[in-house]
């Protein structure tokens, strides 16, 4: 019999009807949305327990202390370690996401040689071989470390050099090497028995030094709205995230910082508001007051607000040798709650700036700043973990990135006391990468490894039965019964402090106040150094007005 | 457990460095995609920079940080969901955002005065081998849904299960920290039971130096900021005199 | 004449989607999976005389469920062939000479959006494990894993029924069992009591 | 045999003259062309999800939800008329009824349709049935949307029925017959639903508390604005119901309804827009000096953004409000069929532009003191899905008006077959 077409559409109707009263349709409906509630493109966390890890953070020279959430044996979490001496678990808004670093897709993956890749093997002849042609020069971004004394050994033995390109908190205490003769590199500053900061634009709350440490202070001291404890005087041209939270903002003219040191010099003298040692600057009030564009007035109730208040000290941005030769007239170099010296040990006393044009190979540590360009023609050997820019290096060598390697963490750059700390290489290395001191002990089999220094350093703290060890619980170092057990917190992430009862002693003398016509501007805070930003830090500039999308870099 | 989680934030002690919204977006699995901008990045906790409006040496400036308010009163959000993917917690007082449940209508987003939530425009995304670094304790989110700040419920979930394992009905109130309370490098976000009158944060709530944004349209929100600073405790009024005097850092 | 035709050709067509949703579609919808070993908790018991389910799903220090014993656990005693079954082979020779753990089928996996604390349901609450995974803690076979082709979840969670109206007791992990059961006990959580 | 039934003229009713159909599928080309584009948009922003459109989390509502509560108070011309004829027995509006309610079902489908993409899980918009929220504006549209879509679906069966073809098939006939009997209980049924979803969807906004410059104070659960839009709806409907068919009269070249039909649809338009203005007013004096002030802002505040300033109130109220309305009462006016037209098309205007203030002014207004005023443009997949409504309208309503007795009296073909 025929089919017709109102035969197929009853039994299509038929069909419908009974589907309806079957769990097809209904639970169709259910699983589709379940699906789409799992989508299998969209990724989820691994499984596992979470175990908390202390290190330290290597993005810079002043290594905060960190508690590390690890799943499945990776970072997942990044936190501050509240048990450290000086940062008391603060961090810098970068620290907090570090861990995601090593996955950017910026990461150095191999070897380049002029931007085209690569082998290690090549890359080690080369070296050799530029290394048998002449000296080569070393140049090291993060010294103190044990690696940079692989790094400064092999150097000298191959009849070079080690220049260490500082940073602008180093810089700062540069001036004071001439007049006390001792190194930067043992200078600090004692903000923490201080009274008054005047800070001619050091971003103080904006990742200057070891982050944690001053925030921490302010939250506590100079924070409070009227008359705090501590009073931080902000000295910067524009209304910059220090200056919004300072005691006191003064807008100054740009570059004319350096004139506004010697007005202030002049008003402390002249109106006897301190004992007067040091200097007396040239330039009257009323010169600096033209110059700055501060009225004379101001900056005489400027040097009276400081001098109701002391100790004070004045901190530079960058260098800067009116604002060091302030200090001196403040006294405030070698006192207490000023700049005071590190005890000896921790002087590693290297050339700021040397002669590389002669060099025939130039050996970048992956600590140095990226906006470091060395001017020569020798060969050049970058090592990096990110890819920050494409810079003038004939070699790109990928260095271990966040947490992969075991690093000794020195003295920071601006801290009062001698410290010191290790941090254990938490995450895998996630790409062929190798460390500075790895690839040097290829060439030369009898250079010592970074891991006999730190036991070597260890050792010596032991030894010296001096300073604290702020571990889980602070205990004093000459309690701990052998190297063993020192090492054995120092690898859990403890910290060792010196604090000696009386401060290294430190002399100054300054006859003739500097004469300079202008103070190098600076840039600094929200124009983060780092060659990679953190992902997430993208938060805080593209997915929000917070700061200025920093300058993009092209990898 | 009884309790009506809250914050007092010391405006006159944030810095606005953003440590919270980097931890928090770490803390819950929050991807940095590189097309998000200000209107279309998720930030569950932002930091808005405020100025009182003068210009040369008499501008002040303070920062905001600002996240759910978790309403207590006649909750915008809650009210206005067509399918209880919002709620307030009785348990808590925390006003819970439910991704799997939401159909992306974005209702309760128009229904926020203070543009705490956030939906995802786009599917998550991490470059390859990243997704190593998510918090194992937060499920990520997917396209087309509405997320806020949770009070890091995660966090909540594993002090109750420590709690359970030791036998424990209540929590340790030192096992449920929020992330960027634990965070702030100047410890300026205090975080607490508003519901206990012992409670060092419930103190400060009361304070005169505390308010709260918008609080006259009477949504009862737990989020307190505090200053000494008159013209910044103006900014929790409404009045077109403070619109016009206080504008956009 | 016309109408009755109609009328038949309509049931007819009834019919057939009767037999296709009820008879044909459960099967379709579901992938199955053999477990990659055949364990069998009754032997376990009885052998090696565990009591207790918690001696191999430990809780962590944290409260947190282990889950599925690592391979070490195994290897306690598996650490050299006992007896010559197929199993016993592939479980030494595959995963535990080489040190991996064991790829298990999750019967009872929920998703990653689904926050269950084995601590406050075993520990504070006192419930047995057979309150929610029934008796397979005495169970003599592995039964085959079915996952779901759309959804991707494991059939134990929405239960062996398709229409789960007639399902036995303890069967089923979908969020209305746990909301049930919440009820019978008077628990009042929230959305996010549970999820994440 | 079989093919010739395909024939399109045996399509056509008995004594309608229609154009050939190449003309007609000329006609009908450009339209479908834009219905194409709009399914390759709404594809897209379906695919990629809503980052195809321009909003974002602070403009999280844009273009579409604008342009459904716009067309949705244009449609409202369909239940109002069925009330109009089978509750309040006003016969002599029968000639425009099923126009209208096939107006009404292209405007309903079209409006759900757009709102099925602009969800961001449209797979999980049935928990909206599943596990409603009570206390929501948004549940109760979608319900009383969703219910009288199919009311609508309902009412058209019966219009489709009437077709020559499918007028043959005898059991097509017997259900016709069945449902003619139903339509009334449908038209009160619609009524009911439409008049909740109507005023719910004002209520939409007058209920954000957040958002000062749309919230109402109201009576028990309902802000002010949920009678304001049924009002505003009931009012602009048949204004709306008359613009298009004096357009379809001159697209065909036919008078298709009776003059008087319009004259009573323009005073009933014109009486209900009057007393819409005044309580407008009302609600606004109200609101601007009692509610906005309790919740600390002041008067005129609002209008204090250009180009929402106050002229926008003033045009919406009487240029597009009091105007149209006197208009179209007086029967000076109102018996000239331009000065009709341009006073319905500006009743129509004006409801837009108040479903426009609505949605859009209340997003881009400052609530924090601290934020600013905020700009959104729609990108062209947001247009372009919503002009794909419009092609899908006219083809509907084209193909109806071609093949189904649109403006008939109960008795099939044209009531005038006269003109050209």
């Amino acid at each position: 019999m025929k089919v017709t077409r109102r035969d197929l559409l009853a039994w299509s109707a038929g069909a419908a009807a009974g589907l309806l009263v079957t769990p097809v349709p209904w639970k169709i409906l259910d699983d589709v949305s379940i699906w789409s509630q799992n989508w299998p493109w969209i990724p989820q966390p691994a499984h596992g327990p979470i175990e908390v890890k202390q290190s330290f953070c290597t993005l810079c020279p002043n290594g905060c202390g960190l508690r590390v959430r690890m799943a499945a044996g990776w970072p997942v979490g990044v936190g501050g370690m509240k048990t450290h001496p000086a940062t008391r678990g603060a961090l810098c808004p970068l620290g907090f996401g570090a861990h995601q670093l090593n996955w950017v897709p910026q990461r150095l993956r191999s070897v380049q040689r002029r931007g085209r890749s690569s082998s290690w093997n090549e890359a080690q002849a080369a070296f050799a071989k530029a290394c048998s042609d002449g000296p080569v020069v070393v140049i090291d971004g993060y010294p103190g470390r044990a690696a940079s004394v692989v790094m400064h050994d092999f150097a000298r033995k191959q009849g070079g050099s080690c220049r260490v390109v500082a940073t602008a908190e180093s810089r700062a205490l540069s001036p004071y090497e001439g007049w006390t003769g001792i190194p930067a590199s043992s200078l600090g500053y004692d903000l923490e028995n201080t009274a008054t900061i005047i800070s001619f634009g050091a971003p103080l709350l904006d990742g200057w030094g070891t982050p944690g440490r001053f925030t921490r202070l302010w939250a506590e001291r100079a924070a409070e709205i009227g008359d705090p404890q501590l009073r931080l005087i902000q000295i910067e041209p524009t209304l910059s995230r220090t200056a919004a939270r300072a005691w006191k903002w003064i807008p100054i003219r740009e570059g004319t910082e350096f004139a506004l040191a010697a007005g202030l010099a002049r008003a402390l003298l002249e109106q006897k508001l301190v004992p007067a040692h040091g200097p007396i600057p040239a330039m009257t009030i009323p010169e600096s007051a033209a110059q700055t564009g501060i009225s004379v007035d101001a900056i005489c109730d400027l040097a009276r607000s400081i001098a109701d208040r002391l100790p004070a000290m004045a901190i530079a941005a960058d260098q800067n040798v009116s604002v060091a030769a302030l200090n001196v007239v403040l006294g405030a170099v070698g006192a207490r709650g000023g700049i005071v010296r590190r005890s000896p040990r921790s002087e590693h006393d290297l050339p700021a700036d040397i002669e590389i044009s002669n060099a025939r190979a130039v050996l970048i540590d992956s600590s140095v700043p990226w906006s470091f360009v060395p001017q020569t023609d020798a060969e050049t050997f970058r090592f990096a973990a990110w890819d920050g820019a494409p810079p003038k290096a004939d070699w790109l060598l990928p260095a271990p990135g966040f947490l992969e390697e075991l690093t000794d963490i020195p003295t920071a750059p601006t801290s009062a006391v001698e410290t010191y700390a290790v941090a254990p290489a938490l995450a895998k290395p996630t790409r062929e990468v190798r460390s500075p001191a790895q690839f040097l002990a290829a060439l030369d089999r009898d250079l010592v490894s970074p891991e006999k220094i730190v036991h070597a350093r260890c050792a010596e703290i032991f030894r010296s039965h001096a300073g604290t060890l702020y571990g889980q619980e602070s205990t004093s170092a000459a309690k701990i019964p052998s190297v063993e057990k020192l090492e054995e917190q120092l690898w859990a992430g403890a910290v060792w402090v010196h604090e000696p009862s009386t401060p290294a002693s430190l002399r100054c003398e300054l006859n003739r106040w500097p004469s300079i016509e202008v103070s190098t501007p600076h840039t600094w805070g929200s124009d983060w150094s780092l060659p990679v930003l953190p992902p997430l830090a993208s938060k805080l500039y593209a997915e929000s007005d917070l700061r200025q999308t920093p300058p993009r870099r092209k990898a | 457990m009884n309790a009506r989680y809250g914050m007092v934030i010391d405006l006159d002690r944030c810095t606005g460095c953003g440590s919270c919204m980097v931890t928090c977006a770490a803390e819950n699995n929050v991807p940095a995609l590189p097309q998000a901008t200000a209107r279309t990045g998720i930030t569950p906790m932002l930091v808005r920079k405020v100025s009182n409006g003068q210009e040369g040496s008499d501008r002040r400036e303070t920062f905001i940080p600002i996240l759910c308010m978790h309403c207590e009163h006649d909750t915008p959000c809650v009210k206005v969901c067509p399918q209880q993917a919002v709620e307030v917690d009785k348990a808590t007082g925390i006003v819970m955002q439910m991704p799997q449940r939401c159909l992306g209508c974005r209702y309760c987003m128009t229904a926020c005065p203070y543009h705490a939530r956030y939906f995802n425009w786009w599917d998550p995304a991490w470059p390859a081998g990243m997704e190593k670094s998510l918090n194992p304790g937060v499920a990520v989110r997917m396209r087309g849904v509405v997320e806020k700040c949770n009070l890091c419920n995660a966090r909540l979930h594993a002090a109750m299960e420590k709690a359970a394992a030791a036998g424990k009905r209540e929590i340790d109130p030192a096992d449920y920290v929020p992330a960027c309370v634990e965070a702030c490098p100047t410890g300026a976000i205090h975080f607490g039971n508003l519901a206990d009158a012992n409670d060092p944060v419930t103190h400060e709530a009361q304070s005169p130096e505390a308010f709260r944004l918008l609080a006259r349209l009477g949504t009862e929100p737990k989020v307190y900021y505090k200053s000494k600073d008159a013209w910044v405790r103006a900014l929790g009024d409404t009045s077109s005199t403070r619109l016009s005097e206080v504008q956009h850092g | 004449m016309k109408l009755s035709r109609n009328m038949a050709v309509f049931a007819f067509g009834l019919v057939v989607a009767l037999f296709a949703g009820w008879f044909v579609f459960p099967r379709v919808l579901y992938v199955q999976k053999h477990q990659p070993l055949d364990f069998l908790h009754k032997t376990h018991a009885e052998k090696s005389g565990v009591a207790e389910c918690g001696e191999c799903h430990t809780l962590r220090g944290d409260g947190s469920f282990a889950g599925l014993p690592p391979m070490e656990k195994c290897a306690g005693c598996h650490s050299e062939r006992i007896g010559d079954s197929q199993a016993e082979a592939t479980l030494v020779n595959d995963y535990i000479k080489p040190g991996h753990d064991t790829p298990w089928l999750v019967y009872s996996r929920q998703p990653a959006n689904v926050w269950f604390s084995h601590a406050i349901h075993v520990k504070r609450a006192g419930l047995p494990c057979s309150e929610c995974h029934s008796s397979y803690g005495e169970s003599d076979q592995v039964h085959i894993y079915q996952v779901n082709r759309i959804s991707g979840y494991s059939r134990d969670i929405w239960g062996h029924s398709i229409s789960r109206l007639r399902r036995a007791p303890h069967e089923g992990m979908k969020m209305s069992d746990c909301e049930d059961c919440h009820h019978k006990h008077n628990v009042e959580v929230g959305c996010l009591g549970c999820h994440e | 045999m079989a093919s010739a039934v395909f024939a399109d003229t045996r399509w056509i009713a008995r004594g309608a003259e229609r154009t050939p159909l190449p003309r007609f599928l000329l006609w009908l080309a450009p339209w479908t062309a834009l219905l194409m584009l709009g399914i390759y948009a709404a594809g897209l922003c379906l695919y990629y999800g809503l980052n195809q459109t321009n909003m974002d989390n602070r403009f999280a509502f844009g273009l579409w939800i604008f342009l459904d509560l716009g067309i949705i108070a244009l449609g409202a011309g369909a239940f109002f008329t069925g009330f109009l004829v089978y509750i309040l027995k006003r016969s002599e509006l029968r000639p425009v009824l099923n126009s209208a309610v096939v107006l009404g079902f292209i405007c309903y489908s079209g409006a759900v349709a757009i709102l099925m993409i602009d969800v961001g899980q449209p797979l999980r918009a049935w928990f909206t049935f599943w596990h409603p929220n009570t206390h929501s504006m948004l549940t109760e549209v979608t319900f009383c949307i969703s219910c009288y879509l199919l009311v609508l679906c309902l009412e058209y069966i019966p219009i489709l029925l009437r077709n020559r073809q499918l007028r043959r098939l005898p059991s097509f006939l017997v259900f016709e017959y069945q449902l003619h009997k139903l339509v009334p209980v449908l038209a009160a049924v619609g009524t009911l639903l439409s008049f909740f979803h109507q005023g719910s969807l004002g209520g939409l906004y007058g209920v954000l508390r957040g958002r000062p410059f749309a919230f109402r104070e109201g009576f028990l659960i309902w802000p002010s604005t949920f009678f304001l839009f049924i009002l505003s709806a009931i009012a602009t409907g048949p204004s709306f119901l008359m613009l298009v068919t004096a357009i379809v009269e001159k697209v065909t070249g036919r008078r298709l309804v009776p003059q008087e039909v319009f004259r009573r649809l323009a005073f009933i338009s014109g009486v209900l827009l009057a007393i819409y203005v005044a309580a407008k007013s009302i609600d606004t004096l109200v609101w601007l000096n009692i509610t906005s002030t309790s919740a600390g802002f002041e008067p005129w505040q609002f209008y204090s953004h250009e180009p929402f300033g106050t002229p926008i109130l003033f045009t919406e109220i009487v240029l597009f409000g009091l105007l149209p309305a006197s208009l179209l009462t007086f029967r000076a006016t109102a018996s000239r069929r331009g000065w009709l037209l341009t006073a319905a098309a500006m009743a129509c205007a004006g409801v837009l532009l108040n479903r426009f203030v609505l949605t859009v002014q209340t997003l881009a207004l400052p609530t924090l003191p601290f934020d600013e005023f905020l700009q959104y443009t729609p990108s062209w997949q947001e247009v372009a899905s919503f002009a794909g409504v419009i092609g899908y309208g006219v083809i509907v309503y084209s193909l109806s008006y071609r093949y189904l007795p649109l403006f008939a009296s109960s008795k099939g073909g044209d009531s005038h077959v006269s003109g050209d």
